[in-house]
């Protein structure tokens, strides 16, 4: 079901991360993503920042042409959403580690959020580029979780990458669960520091998508289609996948490394 | 249980139902996950000379659960990358059918000859993509073009050359004669019908190639037309393509004509388990008809009686 | 709200909704019906030379609410009846548009001529029948043929010439520019898909004339892109038919190319008071998009800016 | 809907009579119709004579070609079934006067006994060529309805047209309701005959029937198309259409006189 929506509000979240905000009706759960097409341009696949109720969310990275071009909407401009895809966090844990670098903290929030509701303690373990990239420090902090943070150029929490404090916190705290979305080189990392622990760990992982129908083969990974049997998968999955963390595909599906 | 063993070109499936070219197809695990569902056999995405990355998105559209529109644009990693593909796919046991796309005689047979080294069983041509400048239907629509296409590609490989055919014509038994001059094997129909969608609030076409190709429920009549029509007109086998989600399908499709069929929309409004469930519900509905061997019921709908109690 | 006037070929309609020939057309009560129902005007069944009673039943079949394949082989009641009907229409003060078939460019003529006695305001010419005999298709697939008979038809009668055209064609583009170069004041598009349905429990055809056409919002992607084509192409108005049974079916149709449009299948589905909703309901979505005349939104998905926001 | 079914029971009503029963799921209503496709050769209208639970039926008389082969059909044969289609009988009145020619009985019988079943009171003016040709007479009987009879021949009740038989009726008794199926001829005259009193007269019309689903216009009848605003229609509806009684139309849409 594909719809054409008018961006009801705008928030910049860091300087290269905004929120849109806008009316969709389907119901839909943390992890879950929406194909969000910006006529005239493309359409990318974008996980749900705010996911409860008709005024859904998605919080945008400037990358490329496209993530750049959707900074520049304005109030009132129109989108098209189709979704919500994909398989959603399972919020049955009560003590979650969150490691989020990048844009990954924009489906772990939600997440969080509804978990935090649920009655779980969450930790989350942050990283940007520096300080002032940190998505989403205050909305974890005020949803009651510990937020420690990890920048690469040392303007806020530790110097270097989040990886390292999640290792820490892993080593320090018991947890049921470990959440991680970022880069895929990162969350293979979450996952090594985190098995010899034996907490579970969950990646939502980004692959290429067209179709997000489990069609087109773009999303393949290992035996998986990301769209249809992820985004969101466990590490025991991913462990069996070789290409995890090593390979994704292009958009003509040749294997390219990270 | 019924027989389903399909046979035609030379090869023998263990059952009718091969997954569609362009879906699942781009790499070689899902190609074996298609095969460790239950698919028959599996045909490959279209793979040309050179790696493309296909059009922009959006590349599809949905109407509810009847039909789809795609213009993906024939992606596909080149013939160089692509037999690590079919490779992964036959160290999983998979039958492998290779598809290829090109936009002359000679690139087709270079395409075909490089994928036949992998071990595929046979070459699927496909004559018919609705959307692509320069390949598709543009090569396929004209008898003689596909005649002389499938010439060369039999003349460069041994293996059964299948010719996948367009429903945009007049005429598809034509094109199907042609094929059968060329040398084919069987012929497979149909490819997608050409379609647009549009919207309205925002002024344009949906698919940012602005064309693409229907699939789905909607086109199966499409597709039963034209075999039924090929099947009057050659002796080649054919095989069943378009709408097909249920054994009755399936079964209309042998009755018109055809020899196997494949299965590509489906998988997306059901997921690949639709291969396990065809496979039990052919079965069951052959041997509540009383039908002993599928092959037994290809064409029975051009032979049946008139005025008389079946 | 919006003004929903549709003009083209020199006419001048309420609203862009036509009655499809072969729906509700065989009678001048119905014509009438039509037309009270709300329609901008109504389209005659395809009238012939002869009385033809058609083809036996079963001659339609549905599939749930997209789609729907028929083969009724043209019934009609020839051209030496049917006057009586339009008459029937007309005093009603119905709009009536006259819809002939023949068999080569002097029937059509003849048969437009006679048509044309009655106060039809424009004939549209049947090139697109899928599934008759010596008909349709088989005379309006040839760019050639078309082009002919157009002229024939614009030589006998003062009348403005529609040319409906059939989707089964490698290139509806074609065809049109051949209507266009004949002389047609404009081109309607499409008339149904050849189809087939098998009933696999009695083991034959559904309809007893086996081949059919498919028409119902199955076709809808079809005829946008037929209209699209058409658009590029030539410069006579295009009318739009095909699965149109929502006022969003018909602004895509209207934003593809058309200028006005033709229900058929859908006053089966829904009966003919969608007439009366469709034009509520487009003159209301016109409004919601700020869009004053119809007529401003004709091609606009052909100007679509990229890498814009709308 | 389109069903294949197979017929359970073939029942002999009159010499050119059957009755055939077959499973058919989908609720209907006395009054309403379905196509019956006899493989190979013709799908015809039929009123369903038997409209409760699962088993329904048809009764046929022999015409032409096809009603006559449908008399060949032998139990477990199958056949094509797709409906119910048409208007209903309203039944609401108290004191019906049913009037049956001809396979018109084969409509009115089941209306009968609904209305019968609802309290109803029923009488039934039911003629026929001949003795043996009178179509559910003991069914009606045993429905608890008074049955007058008229035959062409004589061999049972009034020698002549059950329109005479119909017309004493009307004047003797007060009546809610006529209902009546048969020849167009005789149900104009009932309608004649009934419009004097003021008793609301519903006829079941036959037209020549293709689609069923009020779009082919092969059944049009004045502004109405028979399969949908029909098979059921008032007088009133009738009186306004000059071709019923007269003219109806040929498989080519040609008026031809009754
Ligand atoms: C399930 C899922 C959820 C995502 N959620 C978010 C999110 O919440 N916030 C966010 O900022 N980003 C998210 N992304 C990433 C996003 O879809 C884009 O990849 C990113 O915005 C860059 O797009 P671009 O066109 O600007 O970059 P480009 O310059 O086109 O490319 C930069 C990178 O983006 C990738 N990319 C481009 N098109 C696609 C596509 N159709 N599908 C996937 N990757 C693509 C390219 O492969 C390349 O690696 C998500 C991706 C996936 C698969
Ligand atoms: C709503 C409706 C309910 C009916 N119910 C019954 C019933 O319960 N029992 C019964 O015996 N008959 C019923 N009929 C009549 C039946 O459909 C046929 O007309 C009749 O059986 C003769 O068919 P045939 O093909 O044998 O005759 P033919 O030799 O083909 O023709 C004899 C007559 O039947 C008419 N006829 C043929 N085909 C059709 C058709 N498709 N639709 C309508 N008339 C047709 C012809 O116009 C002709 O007047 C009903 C008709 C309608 C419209
Ligand atoms: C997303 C998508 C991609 C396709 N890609 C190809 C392709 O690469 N080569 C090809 O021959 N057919 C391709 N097709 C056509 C299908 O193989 C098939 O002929 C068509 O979809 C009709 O079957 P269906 O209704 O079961 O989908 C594609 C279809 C879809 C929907
Ligand atoms: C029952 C039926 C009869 C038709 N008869 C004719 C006809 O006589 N002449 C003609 O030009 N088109 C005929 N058509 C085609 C329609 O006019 C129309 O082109 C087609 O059905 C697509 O439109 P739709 O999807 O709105 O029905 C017929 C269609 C149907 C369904
Ligand atoms: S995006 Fe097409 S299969 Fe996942
Ligand atoms: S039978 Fe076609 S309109 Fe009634």
């Amino acid at each position: 079901m594909r719809t054409v929506v008018a961006v009801s509000e705008r928030v910049g979240e860091t300087p290269s991360t905004v929120t849109l905000r806008f009316p969709f009706d389907p119901p839909a759960d943390p992890g879950q993503f929406v194909m969000v097409w910006v006529p005239g341009d493309d359409e990318l696949p974008m996980s749900l920042s705010y996911t409860d109720g008709t005024s859904k969310g998605v919080t945008v990275k400037a990358m490329g042409d496209t993530s750049r071009r959707i900074q520049a909407i304005r109030e009132g401009d129109a989108l098209g959403i189709r979704g919500p895809y994909g398989k959603p966090f399972d919020l049955a844990p009560r003590r979650i580690l969150v490691v989020g670098g990048g844009s990954g903290a924009a489906v772990l929030a939600p997440a969080a959020e509804k978990a935090r509701a649920l009655g779980a303690s969450v930790t989350v373990a942050l990283g940007a580029t520096t300080r002032r990239e940190l998505l989403f420090a205050d909305r974890f902090r005020s949803m009651g979780a510990t937020v420690a943070v990890a920048t690469d150029d040392g303007t806020e929490g530790d110097r270097g990458f989040v990886t390292g404090v999640a290792a820490r916190l892993v080593g320090e705290t018991p947890f049921d669960a470990v959440w991680t979305c970022g880069p895929e080189i990162m969350m293979r990392k979450v996952l090594d520091a985190a098995a010899p622990r034996g907490v579970p760990v969950t990646c939502a992982v980004e692959r290429h998508m067209k179709c997000a129908l489990g069609m087109c083969d773009a999303c393949a990974l290992g035996p998986y289609h990301v769209c249809t049997d992820g985004p969101v998968f466990s590490g025991v999955a991913l462990a069996g996948v070789p290409d995890f963390g090593r390979y994704h595909r292009d958009p003509s599906g040749r294997r390219v490394p990270f | 249980m019924a027989d389903l063993t399909a046979r035609f070109a030379g090869l023998t499936l263990r059952n009718p139902f091969l997954l569609a070219s362009g879906i699942w197809g781009e790499s070689g695990d899902s190609l074996a996950g298609a095969w460790n569902a239950g698919a028959g056999a599996v045909v490959t995405k279209s793979i040309g000379t050179k790696p493309r990355p296909g059009y922009p998105n959006p590349t599809v559209e949905t109407y509810e659960r009847w039909g789809m529109l795609n213009a993906m644009g024939l992606p596909n990693p080149g013939i160089d990358e692509y037999p690590r593909e079919v490779e992964v796919a036959r160290r999983a046991g998979a039958t492998v059918v290779g598809s290829v796309f090109g936009g002359d005689a000679e690139e087709f047979a270079a395409l075909a000859g490089r994928l036949a080294e992998t071990g595929v069983v046979a070459i699927e041509l496909n004559l018919s993509c609705p959307h692509a400048e320069g390949f598709g239907t543009e090569v396929g629509s004209d008898p003689r073009d596909v005649e002389e296409i499938v010439r060369a590609v039999v003349r460069r490989v041994r293996l059964p050359v299948i010719a996948k055919l367009t429903p945009n014509t007049a005429d598809p038994a034509a094109l199907a004669a042609a094929a059968e001059r060329g040398g084919a094997a069987a012929v497979s129909a149909i490819n997608t019908l050409r379609g647009l969608a549009v919207d309205v609030r925002l002024r344009r076409p949906v698919l940012a190639h602005g064309l693409g190709g229907l699939s789905g429920p909607a086109i199966k009549p499409v597709g039963l037309a034209c075999v039924w029509q090929i099947f009057d007109t050659v002796s080649i086998p054919v095989v069943g393509i378009g709408g097909i989600g249920r054994a009755e399908d399936a079964l209309e499709y042998v009755m018109a004509g055809a020899r196997a069929v494949e299965v590509g929309t489906a998988v997306a409004f059901e997921g690949v388990g639709i291969f396990g469930r065809l496979v039990r519900d052919l079965g069951g509905l052959l041997d509540s008809l009383g039908i002993a061997r599928l092959e037994d019921a290809v064409g029975l709908a051009h032979r049946a009686p008139s005025g008389t109690m079946p």
